[in-house]
């Protein structure tokens, strides 16, 4: 089978939701599972980070980061230009595929684990460092294009118009930054001796647990496609294409940092996914003119299981193909 | 000693509420009650499975000046946010 | 700008809801809001611990005509199943 | 058909809901219905995340005397309790 | 001890539940520990059913159907003209008790478990088909009664009346038969390796988290035999002596199937148990005229722990004593 | 390190709550929570207990039962006229501190297994014996102070006026006491044998959940510190002072009972900790002057994260120092 079994669950998500069964996983359910998986995938990465010489990442986390930069920068032309989206919609469009979806993260990491491929657990550093930048981008972006269309002077004043101070507090203080670093910094002080009587929860029970979120992530999705139908092909195809230039990007800046083969395909999978958790919020609030059934519609309708079930795959063969073993 | 007030009840995305609170402090309202729900309107159906898609109520009780007032801050968010508000008599009995 | 309104608030179990929303299409009724709730009434008490001892409230802003013809389709329910309806007045306010 | 009543709302600390409906059963009301909910008032926040700090909403349809002396049953609760009680009129329709 | 200790949360959660305690499991927590039972059942049981030839399978499952139909025809008329309940009443239980119990099944694969009787997880693909035609054939009596108490012209139309569209969808899109049987597709496709990942969540949780739902179903209990209690002896009588008459069908099913002496204490379990999950909001629906006290007040109130605390140590004792060893 | 890095959970969840983070775990969790702790507990307990001769208990039962009561008997004094409390809240607040937290003994417990200090399972035993008591007598001192202040023309009048039968109720039936000793029974019976299937949740996972439980803790321990900030210095330096005095009437006791270093450390850490779950509900319905601000702060805001960081190193300290090893 060319997928890790888990992603069955989504799709098992999926055919409930589509066909109106009267499954529903309680909101309470969801919540708790979100905030156990930034935890856990934390901690994982701290414990990891505890065994490394930290000093190393600093550059290569400067340049993943930017790199990781074009990708909204990418995405936003061609949504505006070519989709004639509104630069509302083309800046949260963006902003949601420069960010990162944990749980395909995961999948990614439970698919090389199954397949014996090497990687390394701090590359969770990277998606913790990527989730905000772009949803910052994003409000920029959004703003930027109020200027243009004459509603404010000047670029400038344009950007001066943003709440900077609020942003910030969504960016370091929202739940998905906040578990993450938080689990990062415990586990990173807890070390592997003091994570092992925690393991039971945070380790061996993720995959498991991976799998009930991804039938909640299916339920929801179903939900998000039939919204999403009306929007037209355009969109479709942006977010299948959206997620190759991205992953080709992290292929390339991986090849330059020379990674793994593992890492490689992390990295890809990192910048091809496209936020549900922390970005739809936070976009839904700093850019309230974007209608928010474009941008979940794509990354969570399109782009979340296109990765799943075909994008994994196609990173881990271009990781095996551009990257030297 | 029941006294007449209004009730204004908002109708709105999860998201909105601290918003919402924000501009209870701004006019000076201290009291307000809020309990999760779902439904449907002119924005489509807003399931309540994840809070992107959840809803709350918010119930204020308070003299009709100060609904007018805050019906009025409510107004900028109907443009770009399922909202629905609508008030209603009641005597408040303590 | 305020428009005068019925408030139909349906309690009912939650087994009903999608029955009701049923209705709610036929009559070509958009709008509502649901949330859970427990409570007790000639059907006795629903302790809301599952599913099958759950009620909900169902709250619709419509027109008297529309809540008469509302309140006449829940009628074949009252039968059998657990439900209260009520309507107020109220101003819808956007 | 409808039947003009009053409808009581209970706002208050979730550990009031027991003595509520003690009150309930001693004044012979059957009917009532309760949410969850949070808020703030005099007693300040309420945020709803564990049950020193819930709110509940408790309705009650009656009728005008019962009402009257709900409420006045209720006034104890309200020096060493969060608590407000609001009263409205209703149609109940069946 | 001739029980499980597991049993022992159930008396707690009846306990805690007739003595008026604060002790209250919160909804959202009993929804998400039954979607956990029926999906980790429904995997277990296709990991296993992959290792063993599908077909075989085919004939007894065609038997095993068609005897289990049995106890809805058995019970429909006992109930009716013994007990003089309206026919809806008698239908709606004699569904239930034609139904079956996921927990009641769980906690006899305990049992089974903890005294080393060898049985077969592919036995879980009986309980997923025998969750639903026995609500089929509740529908089917309740309109039949109708036709005969002169509501209908004839027993034909009634069964025309019946809105075999919506019904078939509740059947097949419940969310207990979905999660069954997806979580079968799931387990068979996944197999041994695709499971072991999943395990220490949906194997190795589940007998403490059965624990668990069995407190919360001891509080849920302890409501119903309140509300039960004013609808005296019959019905108590009923929901002790159909589960022992279903339980020896299953025997003799079994033993006319060549079953082990495991499997037998199974098919006789899933026989004797009566359904809490699908058939009560099933039957709300489909027979509103039931009173749903009557129904869940017997399955729930009565039929339950007499099978938790007597009826399984009965079975064995059945299979041990009619099954050759 | 000197305190288990479980305790930094405890610390992310206050930062999220105090700097106003979206990260909001769902009530529904917190309670299912504080249901599995208790029930964990209590399991381990049993478990344990049926390994030990029951009748030793009997007699140091009483005494650290009665050493215990010291404690409310200490503190009400000193609240009402130190701190000029009114006499409810300084009987609220003495019922708190005389009570015990199951979380910071789960927390002692913990740090014991790690710095491999022996101590017996039947501890808790004491755990689920002091829970109440204090919270009876909180109540008498409520009455009594009335009775003094001319509310009652005298104290056995005020004494009768307490609703005994509805205070019995919430002490026995109360969910903390009646998961607690449900728990002990519960693994009395199942023994070691009957314990080890549901170990996977009740003790392996039980760490793990403690952490998020922990996380829980700070959430609300933050919107209790601002709401306490207000009542001066008074209340703060009761809330750290009186552990330490509580303690060393603990390390006494256990002294003269000739306990081992390691249970010595818990009946220091259960006389330390104050009540969060049983009291505040208890003593919000018995003693409705009292302001819960006040002793949910005190007990919450600065004695619990006391006990978790200072404290129970300083208890095994004393372990060490003053018993024999
Ligand atoms: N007519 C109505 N009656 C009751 N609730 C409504 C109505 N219209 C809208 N709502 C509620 O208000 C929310 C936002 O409405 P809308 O902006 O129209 O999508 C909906 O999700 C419903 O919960
Ligand atoms: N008088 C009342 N006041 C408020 N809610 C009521 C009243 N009567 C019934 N209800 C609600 O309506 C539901 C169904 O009522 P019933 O059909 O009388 O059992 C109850 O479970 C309550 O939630
Ligand atoms: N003006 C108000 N409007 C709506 N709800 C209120 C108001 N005042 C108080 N409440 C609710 O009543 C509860 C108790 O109020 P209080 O006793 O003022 O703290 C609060 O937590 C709110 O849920
Ligand atoms: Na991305
Ligand atoms: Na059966
Ligand atoms: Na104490």
């Amino acid at each position: 089978m060319v997928f890790d079994p888990i992603v069955l669950f989504f799709l098992l998500g999926l055919l409930a939701g589509l066909s109106k069964s009267d499954l529903k996983i309680p909101a309470a359910i969801y919540e708790a599972l979100s905030i156990y998986l930034l935890l856990a995938i934390g901690l994982k990465g701290g414990v990891e980070l505890s065994k490394y010489p930290l000093g190393e990442l600093v550059t290569s986390s400067a340049i993943v980061l930017a790199a990781g930069m074009l990708i909204p920068i990418i995405g936003y032309p061609v949504l505006r230009f070519l989709g004639k989206l509104s630069h509302y919609d083309a800046a949260s469009i963006a902003a949601h595929y420069g960010s990162v979806s944990v749980v395909t993260y995961s999948v990614a990491v439970a698919t090389l684990i199954e397949r014996d491929w090497a990687h390394d657990g701090y590359m969770v550093v990277y998606l913790a460092l990527l989730e905000m930048p772009a949803l910052i981008l994003g409000v920029v972006l959004a703003r930027l294009g109020d200027a243009r269309d004459g509603q404010a002077s000047a670029g400038l004043a344009a950007l001066r118009s943003i709440h900077w101070g609020r942003l910030a507090h969504e960016v370091f203080f929202g739940k998905s930054i906040l578990l993450l670093i938080g689990g990062l910094i415990i586990g990173f002080i807890a070390g592997e001796k003091g994570y092992e009587p925690i393991a039971p929860v945070f380790k061996e029970a993720f995959k498991g647990l991976l799998a009930l979120f991804l039938l909640e992530m299916g339920l929801v999705a179903a939900s998000r496609i039939a919204a999403f139908r009306s929007y037209g092909a355009f969109l479709v195809g942006f977010a299948i294409v959206m997620p190759l230039v991205s992953a080709s990007i992290g292929i390339l800046t991986a090849r330059y940092l020379e990674f793994s083969q593992g890492n490689a395909t992390l990295l890809a999978t990192l910048y091809a996914s496209a936020s549900y958790i922390a970005a739809p919020a936070a976009m839904r609030i700093a850019v309230p003119q974007a209608n928010p059934a474009l941008s979940i519609g794509a990354s969570l309708g399109v782009t979340f299981p296109f990765n799943l079930f075909v994008g994994i795959p196609i990173y881990m063969w271009m990781a095996r193909t551009f990257i030297p073993g | 000693m029941a006294k007449a007030f209004k009730l204004v009840t908002i109708y709105c995305e999860a998201v909105l509420e601290p918003l919402v609170v924000r501009e209870f402090d701004r006019l000076g309202i201290v009291g307000y009650t809020v309990s999760d729900c779902r439904g449907r309107g002119t924005h489509g159906v807003r399931s309540g499975n994840w809070r992107m898609s959840s809803n709350v109520r918010i119930e204020v009780m308070c003299d009709l000046p100060m609904s007018d007032r805050l019906m009025e801050a409510l107004e900028p968010f109907d443009r770009d946010y399922g909202l629905l508000v609508v008030r209603s008599d009641v005597e408040v009995l303590n």
